[in-house]
C-alpha cells in the first residue's frame, strides 16, 4: 500500500500540536523506520494511518484513499487490511492466547476450518506456540509484546504498522522479530515501524523518517 | 459470509453469553435480582388488578333489585308476575319473597322480634329480587335504566337498588386503577433503567475490549452483538424470577385474601397469572433487556469513533 | 496524622465523590433513579398503610353499640340511663333515639312508608346509641366485653353492635399489612442489590485504580472511603427521589381517594409523609447505600491481597 | 535496605515455574541490575521483593522481616518504603499528572504544605514539569514512562525496584533516568533494577543478577 502525507498537522483536542507540516512518501513494498525522541510525534504519525485519530490539517492518503474522507460504515473494511502492534500490546484479557490472535480473523468472518492453522502459524513465528491456551496476564511483558506481534501478522495484512516492538525484548528476540518484519517486506507486505532502536536501522539497511517536536528532519537513507 | 458461518456467529455469541453469566455467578444474580424484582411488581400489581375485577364480578353477579309490591297485590298475581318478568330480557333471574318470609327475617335482622310479635297484622308487602344481567349490573346507566321501567309496572310500588355500593366500587376501582398503573409505569422505567444501568457499566467495564475489536476492523454490529445477547438473557431470566416471586407472593397473601372474601358471602379464590400474560411478562423482560442494551450500547458506540478513543 | 489532616481528608474525599457524580451526569442519575424508584416503593406502601389506619380510624370514631330497651320503659326513665351511662369509663358519647324518631327513620329507610302508617301504635322501643372509647372501639374482645355488660342492664333488652363489620376490616387490615411487609421487604432487598451492583461494577471498573493504590502503600480503609461515601450519597440522593415520587404519586391518586372516602360520609384528606418518617426513607437510604457499599467493597477488596492480584 | 533471598521457588497457579531454587543477597545501599532473556523470571522476582506475590518455597527477607511472615495490616507500610517502577507504568487515568505523582504522599497522610513542592522536584527530575496538568492518556509512552519514575521517588523510598525502566525510551534519556537511579543509589537507595539493555550494566560498572529459566546463572559483575 501507498502511504501519502502532505502538509499534514495534527492537534490534540488540549492545544498540543504533535505533528507540524509533514510530507513524505512510503511506496507500496517498502519498509521504513520512524525515529525520534519520546514525544516526537511517532505514534500520532501511525495513529493518522491507522485512522485512530485525523489529520487537523493537510492530507493523509493512503491507497489512493484520502483517509479525511472515507466513510464511516468502511472504516473497519480499511483497518482489516492493516496489521497493527501497539506499545502497549493492546490484548484482551478474557480470552486465551489462541483466541486472541485469532480475533482478527474472527472479526473479519474468517471460516473457522482454516483458523487453527493460520492461528498456529503465527504463534509459531513468534515462538509461543505452546503458550496457546494461557491467559495474556500469565505472560510475561515480554511474551505479550509476542502475542501482540502475532496478532497483527495473521490475517496477512498488506500494511503492517508497528509502534517499539521491541521496548521490552532482549537484543537476540528482538532482531528475530525484525527479521519477521523484514521477511513480510520480501513478501510484498508495506511495513512501517516506530522505534527508538537505531541498532536495526543500521542493520536492516532501510530508509528512515526521523521527527523531532513534530517536524519531520530527516527522510533519508541512514544505513 | 455464508449462512452457515453466520449461524454458527450468533450461536457462538449465545452460548458465550450464557457461559460469561454463568463465570460470574455473583453479579449475574445480582442484575438478574434487580430486574426480577422491579419486572416482579408491575407484573404482581397487573394480577392483583385482575383479582380485583374478578372480585367485583362476583359483586355484580350479586346485583338484585328488589321490586316492593302494593300491600292489596296478592301471591298469586305476585307470582303471575314473577313468570312474565323472567322473560325479560335484562333479567337473568327473578325470586319471590312473602310477606310472611320478609316479616321473619326483618324479625331476625332488626333484633325487634318481641316488638313485631305484638302485631297483630303482617303490614308487609310481597317483595320480588330482580337480578340484572351481567351487562347491565356492569353499567350504572343501564341498571337505572331497568330500575325506572320495573318501578313503573303497574302492581310495583317501589322499585329499589344499593345504588350507593355500586357507585362506591365504582370510585374504588378507579382509585387502583391509578395507582397500579401509576405504580406500573414507574417500575417499567425502572426496568429499563436497571437494565441500561447495568449494560452500561459492563461496557464501561469492557471499554478497552471494545476499543480493540474495533481497531482491529470489528464493525459495530459485531461489537453489539454480545451486549444485545446479554441484555435479552439478563431480561429473559429476570422475567422468570419475577414470575416465580408473583407465584410465592399470591401463595402467601391468599390465605387472608380468601378469608376476607369470605366475609362477603363469597367463595373467590386468588388467581396468580394466567398463562398468556405470563408469557407477555417473560417476553417483555427479553425485550427491556434488548431494547435497553441496544440504546445504551448505541450511545456509547459513538466514544470509539476516531479522534474520541484516546489511545 | 493530625486531626486536620484527618478532616482534610475526608472532606476532600466528600468533594471528590460529589465531583465524580456530577462529572458522569448521565451514569449518575440513572443510578439514582434505580434506587430511587425502589425505595419510593415500600415507602410509598408504608404512607398508604399509614393513611389506611387513619381511614380505618374514622371508621372505629363513628363505632356504636344500639342498647334496645324494653317496650315499657319510659322516656324519662331512659334519660336517666342515658345520664348514668355516660359516665361509663368505656363510653365517650351516648345518644338517645326516641321511639319516634325510630319510627321516622325506619320509614324512610325500608320504603314501607304507607305500610307501616297503617299501624296504629308504635311498636318501637327507645334506642340508646353508645359510642366506645377509641381504645375500645379498636379491641374486639374489650368491645364484646362492653356489650355484654350493657346488655345485661336491667332496662336493656338487647345491646346490639354490627360486629361483622370489624371483622371485615380487621380482615382486610391484614391483609394490607401482609402485603405491604412481603413488597416492603422485598423492596429493600432490591434497593441493597441495586446499591450492591452498582458499587460492584464501580469497583469492576475501578480494578486497576484499587490495585495500583494498594501497590504504591495505600491502607485498606484508604481505597474504601470514596466508594462508601459514594455510596452513602447514592443513597441519600436516591432516598431524596424517593420522596419526591411519593409526594407527586400521592398528589395524583388523593382526587379519586378523597372522593372515594367522601362515599363514606368520611372527610378524608390523604397524607403524604410525615416529617419523621421522611427523615427515616431518607437516612435508611443513605444508611443502605453505605452498607452495601461497605459490604461489596470487602468482598472485592479481598481480590487485592498478594498472590491474588496478577499484574 | 538489605535483600536476602534464599533456595526461593516460585510456582504460579497454572503450574509454569517461574523461579527455581534462587539465593542471592542484595547489600544496604547496593546498586543492583537485573538480566535474563524475555520469560526468565526478573519481573516475578521483583513481585516478590514487593509482595505482589508470595514466594512458593524459600525465604525472602527484606530489611530482617521474613515477608512470608509478614501481617496483612502492615503490608502498606512496608510498601511504602519502597518506589516502583512497572513496566506497564501502572498509570491513574482519571487524575492529570501531578495528582498521579503525589499519589503516594497522600497515601501515606503527608502535610498537604510541602506536598506541592515534592512533587515539583520529582516531575522536574524527569524532564515532565510543563506537563503537571495533563492527563496520563494524552502523554506519549515515554512520557507516560517518566511520569510512573516520578511517582516512584518522590517519597525518597529507602528501597527502588524499576521493571524495565528505559524499555520505551530513546538512548539520551534512558541514560538520564539510569543516571538519576545512580544518584539515588549515592545517596544510600538501594536499587535493583530488571533491564534488557546491557549498555547500562556496562556503563555503570554495577553488579547484575543472571536469570535463565528462572534459575540464577550468574551474580557477577560484568562490568
Ligand atoms: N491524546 C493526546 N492528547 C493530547 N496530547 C497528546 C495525545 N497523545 C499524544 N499527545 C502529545 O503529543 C506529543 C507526541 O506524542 P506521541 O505519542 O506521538 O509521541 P511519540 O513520538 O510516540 O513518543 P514516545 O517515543 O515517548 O512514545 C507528546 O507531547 C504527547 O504528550
Ligand atoms: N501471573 C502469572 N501466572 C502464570 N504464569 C506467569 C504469571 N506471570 C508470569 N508467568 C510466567 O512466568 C515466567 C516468568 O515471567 P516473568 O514475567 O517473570 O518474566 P520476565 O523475565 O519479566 O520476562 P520479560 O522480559 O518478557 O518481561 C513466564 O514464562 C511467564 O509466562
Ligand atoms: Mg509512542
Ligand atoms: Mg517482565
Amino acid at each position: 500500500m501507498l502511504i501519502e502525507f502532505s502538509n499534514v498537522t495534527k492537534r490534540y483536542p488540549e492545544g498540543h500540536e504533535a505533528l507540524r507540516d509533514v510530507s513524505f512518501v512510503i511506496d507500496k513494498g517498502e519498509m521504513v523506520f520512524l525515529t525520534g525522541h519520546s514525544g516526537a510525534g511517532k505514534s500520532t504519525l501511525l495513529r493518522l494511518v491507522t485512522l485512530i485519530e485525523y489529520a487537523t490539517r493537510g492530507q493523509v492518503i493512503v491507497n489512493g484513499q484520502n483517509l479525511g474522507r472515507l466513510k464511516r460504515p468502511t472504516l473497519p473494511y480499511y483497518r482489516r487490511q492493516i496489521g497493527m502492534v501497539f506499545q502497549d500490546h493492546k490484548l484482551l484479557h478474557n480470552l486465551s492466547v489462541f483466541d486472541n490472535v485469532a480475533l482478527p480473523l474472527i472479526v473479519s468472518g474468517f471460516h473457522p476450518r482454516d483458523l487453527r492453522r493460520r492461528v498456529h502459524a503465527a504463534l509459531d513465528k513468534v515462538g509461543l506456540l505452546n503458550r496457546d491456551r494461557a491467559k495474556p496476564i500469565t505472560l510475561s511483558g515480554g511474551e505479550q509484546q509476542r502475542v501482540g506481534i502475532a496478532r497483527a501478522v495473521v490475517n496477512r495484512p498488506s500494511l503492517l504498522v508497528a509502534d517499539e516492538p521491541t521496548g521490552n525484548l532482549d537484543a537476540g528476540l528482538s532482531d528475530e522479530i525484525f527479521d519477521l518484519f523484514h521477511d513480510f517486506n520480501y513478501h510484498g507486505v508495506t511495513v512501517l515501524v516506530a522505534t527508538h532502536d537505531l541498532r536495526h536501522i543500521k542493520r536492516l539497511g532501510k530508509r528512515s523518517l526521523t521527527l523531532e517536536d513534530g517536524r519531520m528532519i530527516q527522510q533519508a537513507n541512514t544505513a | 459470509m455464508t449462512m452457515i458461518v453466520w449461524l454458527t456467529r450468533h450461536l457462538q455469541t449465545l452460548v458465550g453469553t450464557l457461559g460469561d453469566l454463568s463465570r460470574n455467578p455473583f453479579s449475574s444474580i445480582l442484575s438478574i435480582s434487580v430486574i426480577g424484582i422491579a419486572l416482579a411488581l408491575p407484573g404482581g400489581m397487573f394480577a392483583a388488578l385482575e383479582n380485583i375485577n374478578k372480585f367485583t364480578a362476583e359483586f355484580e353477579h350479586g346485583a338484585k333489585i328488589s321490586l316492593f309490591l302494593s300491600p292489596e297485590v296478592s301471591i298469586i298475581h305476585a307470582k303471575k308476575l314473577q313468570q312474565s318478568l323472567a322473560q325479560h330480557g335484562d333479567i337473568k333471574h327473578i325470586e319471590m319473597i312473602t310477606p310472611d318470609q320478609a316479616m321473619e327475617e326483618f324479625k331476625l335482622r332488626s333484633g325487634l322480634k318481641d316488638a313485631l310479635n305484638s302485631l297483630a297484622d303482617n303490614p308487609l308487602p310481597v317483595v320480588l329480587l330482580a337480578y340484572p344481567e351481567d351487562s347491565v349490573a356492569r353499567s350504572p346507566e343501564k341498571l337505572s335504566d331497568l330500575i325506572n321501567e320495573l318501578g313503573k309496572l303497574e302492581p310495583v310500588e317501589l322499585s329499589q337498588f344499593d345504588l350507593e355500593w355500586i357507585k362506591r366500587l365504582t370510585a374504588f376501582m378507579e382509585l387502583a386503577n391509578r395507582a397500579v398503573w401509576v405504580i406500573a409505569i414507574i417500575l417499567g422505567l425502572g426496568v429499563f433503567l436497571v437494565i441500561g444501568n447495568t449494560i452500561r457499566l459492563a461496557i464501561v467495564n469492557r471499554q478497552e475490549e471494545i476499543r480493540i475489536i474495533k481497531l482491529i476492523g470489528g464493525t459495530d454490529s459485531f461489537v453489539r452483538r454480545p451486549f444485545l445477547y446479554s441484555g435479552l438473557l439478563q431480561g429473559l431470566f429476570g422475567g422468570l424470577l419475577a414470575l416465580l416471586v408473583i407465584f410465592l407472593l399470591f401463595s402467601f397473601i391468599s390465605r387472608p385474601a380468601s378469608s376476607l372474601s369470605s366475609m362477603y358471602g363469597i367463595s373467590f379464590g386468588l388467581d396468580p397469572l394466567q398463562l398468556l400474560p405470563s408469557l407477555i411478562l417473560v417476553s417483555s423482560g427479553a425485550l427491556l433487556g434488548w431494547l435497553s442494551a441496544r440504546v445504551t450500547v448505541g450511545v456509547y458506540l459513538r466514544q470509539f469513533e476516531p479522534g474520541k478513543s484516546q489511545l
